[in-house]
């Protein structure tokens, strides 16, 4: 075995790949485009994508032990109608209203978990019913009336989740210092961790990691409410930051969301996940669409050239990938 | 002196088929147990309901004379009780260390982070003792391993763990010379060490080695117990689990 | 010059089509390059794509409201950096735009409420079935409230049901519900073009002859002109989708020209069998 | 071995569960709304169902090998839309134009089929990124408007497609006619034929087969064909049927189809399926849909009770499963 | 008389970890070569090479003198050779009829109905043939049968598909007495009929009874060669293998 340069180190690294397709993604945009470099564009494409990214990573988790969560759109949808619901009729207090909005999110998580794990039926199935029974409860609660959001600027706990401040030119919202803190605890928990040792078992190998122990069924029931809750605090945050909380927002999210976890190379049945992966995961495909927008496609190719790119990506992916095995 | 482990009566049907009929068997405190039989004859689906993988149809399992109910691996784990299955019971994801320590990862500092070092420095140790020469460096994933280098990696972790009971479920299938010298050095040094252990394997000369006791399945019976490896022929014991009679008729 | 309209609709739904014909009109009418997309709903994207815009320095943005209250900070943002900044189709007078064109949700709904009422297609104690396309988007949820207004004091009640934004689907869930409810239902009101526009198809799968079931709603498809001309729907209403767009981008020219817009453009038409030719024809390009 | 009684054989079989589940649930809905078994309800229901269904049972197929497809659901719609353009555009007559829109179908599912199969991309990638660009294409040749469909009435070709006539108070559309010649076919493929073999084998050990020579990527490509063509099919019988040919139609159908095939039995990660449990699963999700609105449940509450009896039938199934594994 | 097969200077890298180091092997026409190693000596990786599982690095094979090159399972497949991994080569899920003919299944009638008739008889017949007593129905799912059983089913195909060269890697691995001599005899009686054969196997005994010549790897190397089985002794062998000289010294 010999010894090798970092370079070397970084190209072998299974992030690599994701990572030179950002790089290549930037460049085209930024070439097309400069202002797609300016402070006012990051800060604002930053700002959406941490929101989703934050459902990302805790599906990566989820992913890895071998399940997914096809739910997590209309939870994102679901919990800000929720919390505003209880606030704006007086029954909660804003603090409380978020509490309980989180509460019933991991409650969620842990009906889907218990489903899977106990009655042995596929995630795809109990998700899919879930997606539906969420996203017709927001509906049916709101009487498809979107809520009001006016009075939550100003509290403490709007601060904390989404105020926003000036770095320089950037203007960044705190939601991002809560993508980067859950990215770094999640990344930690993943590879450093007892735990982590158990989701990637749980997912790789689950007869054997049973035969040792490893309590599968709660590993599993955990993530479920880790995710729940992730994209029911996401849900929150963008609905406080964009003062709307739409029973309809989050339509579609599910597959984007589990999108950017696969183009960041967490394999899709399970046993094999990375962190930071689904953080690069989660820029490209954002950043995409932002450049889309930016450099000018009209607005009815828009879905073509988001597909298309994924396509040229992920072609673009597998040739990296077989060079560099072979170049080994 | 009470047995460690008696299974009386034991019965287990998958669907139309009976897999054990009604089987008893026992293993005594620091006692190797050698369980012969041909294929299907039952051995692997025995040990199973003992470690809790398969639930039995019928029949009771006794531990030091009290009756348990091993419904899971948990249980079976609670109750003392190690396996090595015959098919794979490794995570081929995960690096030979994370497999070794797999359910009971030592930690360190006050976030509970994996003891890399000394996940690290053990795994380097064990593979030497079960006779892998090589160096292979903890962190390869089990993936990109030889058959028979995961089945070593297998063996080491049942010896780390040694519990109550260990069941070796034909152990030394894939292993090269050396490191089928290190699984049988590995059993001896089990009964001395105070641990009790189910040998399981088709090469007789192997298990003649190492036992203190053999057991003969067939076709989902026991047909044969008590037999003491030091007093008979490998030759007579074939006959028994072929089933031809010492005097050359078929049994059944 | 570079202009940007940004819609919280879906390329998906006909109508929004004629709206982006009349943006695609107004750019070729004048040389003008206008960014167009469409936001489904999304809020969180509806405001990145206002701020991509603004980051872009566009010379003006034209943009609908995707709920009440949503663009509140973005259009700050706008009259910040001075880019000038128009409200069309759905109003939101609670943000900082410059004008807006186009109808009012509310008033359309009232309308249709009062068609039937006015023609003695209903009466105290009937029940009127409303199928929607996106249940919870901001359209219906106005014409409800406008709905209500006259509804409510005669205590005629109303269900609203999710009839999905896929054809074959709609054509399925209404004839169920039909099928359910035919005896129930002394009157439909079609809260959307797609809605509106399957009718005769649900009818004539269900047996229900044009005519039987009185029908009023959206009417910006050539298939809902057709059914006004063949008695199915009684009358539709018209939203001057193509003049809303090129009217609102004006503005936005306008401004960018230095002319201040201090007043608003209210747009739309009910319309019944005797007038349905005029639109008829516009939608068939003729 | 002790042989079994036919009552015995039928309830081991893996369909049984699901058909359990059906008869249950026609009974339920039977029991509140007795016109739920009119005769005109019932062909109501039929006509859409099996539209469904035929993308079900291709589905089927390409699950079963292991992979699936995602844009199902937009080449339901963008099908028809290229059929009607080419039509009505006056550039080919209406057989050649159907002809040449199957064509385009069957190069898509060829495209996506050597992508997943050459350039070892996960099939939800690849689809995904199909399902945007098919989508987005439909939206931009169209310009975003419904393409008209009045012409096709009494042609033969729509006639053998859709063609409906009574038998009894019944009315019977062709593409019934279709789903179960289809449906017979691919039973007969999947389980009695080499093709079928290898598909399964494709599915449950792709490295086994390939090295009994088994040509594990010819068998997906020709999967991936099969399904965009069904799907494209459906699409184009749908719209004749309804005379609309929306750029829109099928949004979402991806997810309904894969319930489908699932709740059927057909496993997801491939190796094991069969068409007589898609026939049941399509029946059981899309009776449902009917029943639902039948019995008069809330408008905006439907999904709520779709998603609940989705949940409730997997939680009958698995208790069905166990008493049935415990029992023999 | 030209060999059946000849590699010659064959390297195989996977990332950093070199598993075959140059190696020339050849097979003659109906030999039975015996290829021998400890774990992770290369054995695997050497006949994976043969049967177009993995690429080589470099290295050439000839085909009865002439160059060919392997680079799928269908190109091996071309050229004759037929392989039974040591990992599974079968598909759980299948039953154990529709196993033993996947790829070259039987059909009978217009419409390629598979020969359900024709297919149940032979799979009943291979399977006594190496040496199952136990009836089992050929349509059981191979996900339900003991691990000697399936190793069983695979060998019976590469028996009844006999080809040019027959690849065995650790076949007698899980089996029984009888299945084990099904095996040897099958590989005796391919001979007999114009086959060759490469037998891995770590049970030196088995292939002392069976191969013409023995070679041995040791580290990605090939460390002997033209071993007669006739004119040594299995300790011998042993020794080699193990890498330490007659004399008692280490080798490396
Ligand atoms: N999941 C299952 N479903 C149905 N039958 C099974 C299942 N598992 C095992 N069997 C049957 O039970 C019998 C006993 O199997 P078992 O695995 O215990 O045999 P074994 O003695 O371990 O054999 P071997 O030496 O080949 O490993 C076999 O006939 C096998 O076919
Ligand atoms: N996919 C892989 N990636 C990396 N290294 C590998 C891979 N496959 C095998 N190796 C390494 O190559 C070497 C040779 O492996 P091989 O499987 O050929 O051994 P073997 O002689 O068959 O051993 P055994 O008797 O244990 O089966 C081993 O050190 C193994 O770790
Ligand atoms: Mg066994
Ligand atoms: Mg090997």
């Amino acid at each position: 075995m010999t010894t090798r340069t970092p370079l070397e180190r970084l190209i072998a690294m299974p992030e690599f790949g994701p990572l030179a397709l950002l790089l290549v993604e930037i460049a085209l945009f930024t070439a097309i485009n400069p202002t797609f470099l300016s402070p006012l564009n990051i800060s604002n494409t930053l700002t959406f994508t941490v929101e989703l990214g934050i459902i990302a990573l805790a599906m990566t988790l989820l992913m890895t032990s071998g399940e997914f969560d096809l739910s997590v759109g209309s939870m994102f949808g679901f919990a800000p109608v929720l919390m505003w619901t209880l606030f704006n009729a007086n029954i909660l207090p804003f603090g409380a209203a978020f509490l309980v909005a989180m509460l019933v999110a991991a409650a969620i998580g842990l009906f889907s978990g218990l489903f899977v794990t106990r009655l042995k039926i596929p995630s795809f199935l109990v998700t899919l019913g879930m997606l539906l029974v969420v996203r017709g409860t927001s509906l049916y609660i709101t009487d498809g009336f979107p809520q009001r959001t006016w009075s939550a600027e100003g509290t403490w706990l709007a601060t904390i989740l989404v105020g926003d401040f000036y770095v320089g030119p950037f203007r960044i919202y705190a939601s991002l210092f809560w993508f980067i803190g859950l990215a770094a605890i999640l990344g930690y928990v993943l590879n450093r961790t007892k735990a982590g040792n158990w989701i990637q078992a749980a997912g790789g190998n689950p007869l054997a990691a049973r035969a040792r122990g490893v309590k599968v069924g709660r590993v599993k029931v955990a993530l479920f409410m880790l995710t729940a809750s992730c994209a029911a605090f996401a849900g929150m945050i963008s609905s406080i930051r964009t003062s709307a909380a739409n029973p309809n927002s989050g339509t579609g999210y599910e597959l984007e969301v589990i999108a950017m976890v696969v183009i960041g190379g967490t394999v899709l049945t399970g046993g094999r996940g990375t962190i930071l992966g689904t953080v690069i995961g989660t820029l490209i495909l954002r950043v995409m669409r932002n450049g889309i927008v930016l450099i000018g496609v009209p607005g009815l190719a828009y879905n073509i050239f988001v597909g298309a790119i994924i396509l040229g990506m992920m072609a673009l992916h597998s040739w990296l990938e077989r060079r560099h095995n072979a170049g080994v | 002196m009470t047995d460690l482990i008696r299974m009386e009566a034991i019965r287990k049907q998958y669907g139309n088929v009976v897999a054990l009929d009604g089987v008893d068997f026992r293993v005594g405190e620091r006692e190797i147990v050698g369980l012969l039989g041909d294929n299907g004859a039952g051995k692997s689906t025995l040990i199973k309901v003992l470690s809790g993988a398969v639930p039995i149809t019928s029949g009771t399992i006794r531990l030091r004379g009290k009756p348990v109910e091993i419904r899971s691996t948990t249980d079976a784990i609670a109750c003392g009780i190690e396996t090595i299955y015959q098919d794979s019971s490794l995570v081929p994801q995960l690096s030979i260390a994370r497999n070794l320590f797999l359910g009971r990862e030592p930690t360190k500092g006050p976030f509970g982070s994996l003891d890399f070092e000394a996940m690290h420095a053990a795994a380097n140790g064990l593979l030497r003792r079960v006779g892998i020469e090589k160096d292979i460096p903890p962190d390869t994933p089990i993936s990109s391993l030889s058959g028979g280098e995961r089945q070593a990696v297998a063996i080491a972790r049942a010896m780390h763990f040694a519990n109550d009971l260990i069941i070796l479920d034909e152990p030394t299938n894939n292993l090269g010379v050396a490191e089928t010298q290190g699984v049988l050095n590995f059993v001896r040094s089990a009964r001395a060490s105070g641990h009790s252990c189910i040998f399981i394997a088709h090469n007789i000369h192997h298990v003649f080695q190492v036992v203190d006791r053999i057991v003969v399945m067939r076709r989902g019976r026991k047909v044969a117990d008590d037999i003491d490896p030091k007093e008979t022929t490998v030759e007579a014991v074939e006959e028994i689990i072929t089933g031809m009679t010492a005097d050359g008729r078929p049994v059944a | 010059k570079t202009y940007y309209w940004i819609s919280h609709g879906s390329p998906a739904d006909p109508v929004w089509t004629y709206f982006l014909q009349g943006a695609e009109q107004w750019a070729q009418d004048t040389g003008n390059t206008v960014n167009t997309s469409f936001h489904n709903g999304d809020v969180a994207s509806h405001q990145e794509a206002l701020r991509a815009a603004i980051a872009a320095k566009a010379d003006g943005i034209v943009t609908t409201s995707p709920d009440p209250g949503s663009l509140v900070e973005v259009a700050k943002e706008a009259n910040a950096a001075e880019i000038p900044i128009i409200n069309f189709n759905t109003p939101d007078p609670t943000a900082s735009f410059d004008a807006y064109v186009g109808g009012d949700n509310v008033v359309f709904g009232a309308s249709w409420a009062q068609y039937l009422v006015d023609n003695g297609l209903v009466k105290q104690g009937d029940f009127v079935w409303m199928p929607v396309e996106v249940p919870g988007a901001t359209y219906g949820v106005q014409e409800e409230e406008g709905i209500r207004s006259v509804f409510e004091p005669l205590g005629i009640t109303w269900e609203v049901t999710d009839a999905t934004l896929d054809q074959a689907e709609i054509i399925t869930r209404m004839s169920d519900y039909l099928t359910a409810n035919r005896e129930k239902v002394k009157a439909i009101i079609g809260l959307g073009d797609l809605v509106t526009g399957s009718i005769k198809r649900v009818f004539d799968q269900v047996g229900v002859k044009p005519g039987d079931i009185p029908v009023v709603g959206w009417g910006n498809s050539l298939d809902t002109t057709q059914e006004v001309l063949e008695g199915y729907v009684n009358a539709a209403q018209w939203q001057d989708p193509q003049a809303t767009s090129y009217v609102a981008l004006s503005l936005a020219a306008m401004e960018a020209g230095g002319v201040p817009a201090g007043f608003n453009v209210i747009t739309g038409a009910l319309y019944d069998k005797q007038a349905a030719q005029i639109y008829d024809d516009i939608l068939s390009g003729k």
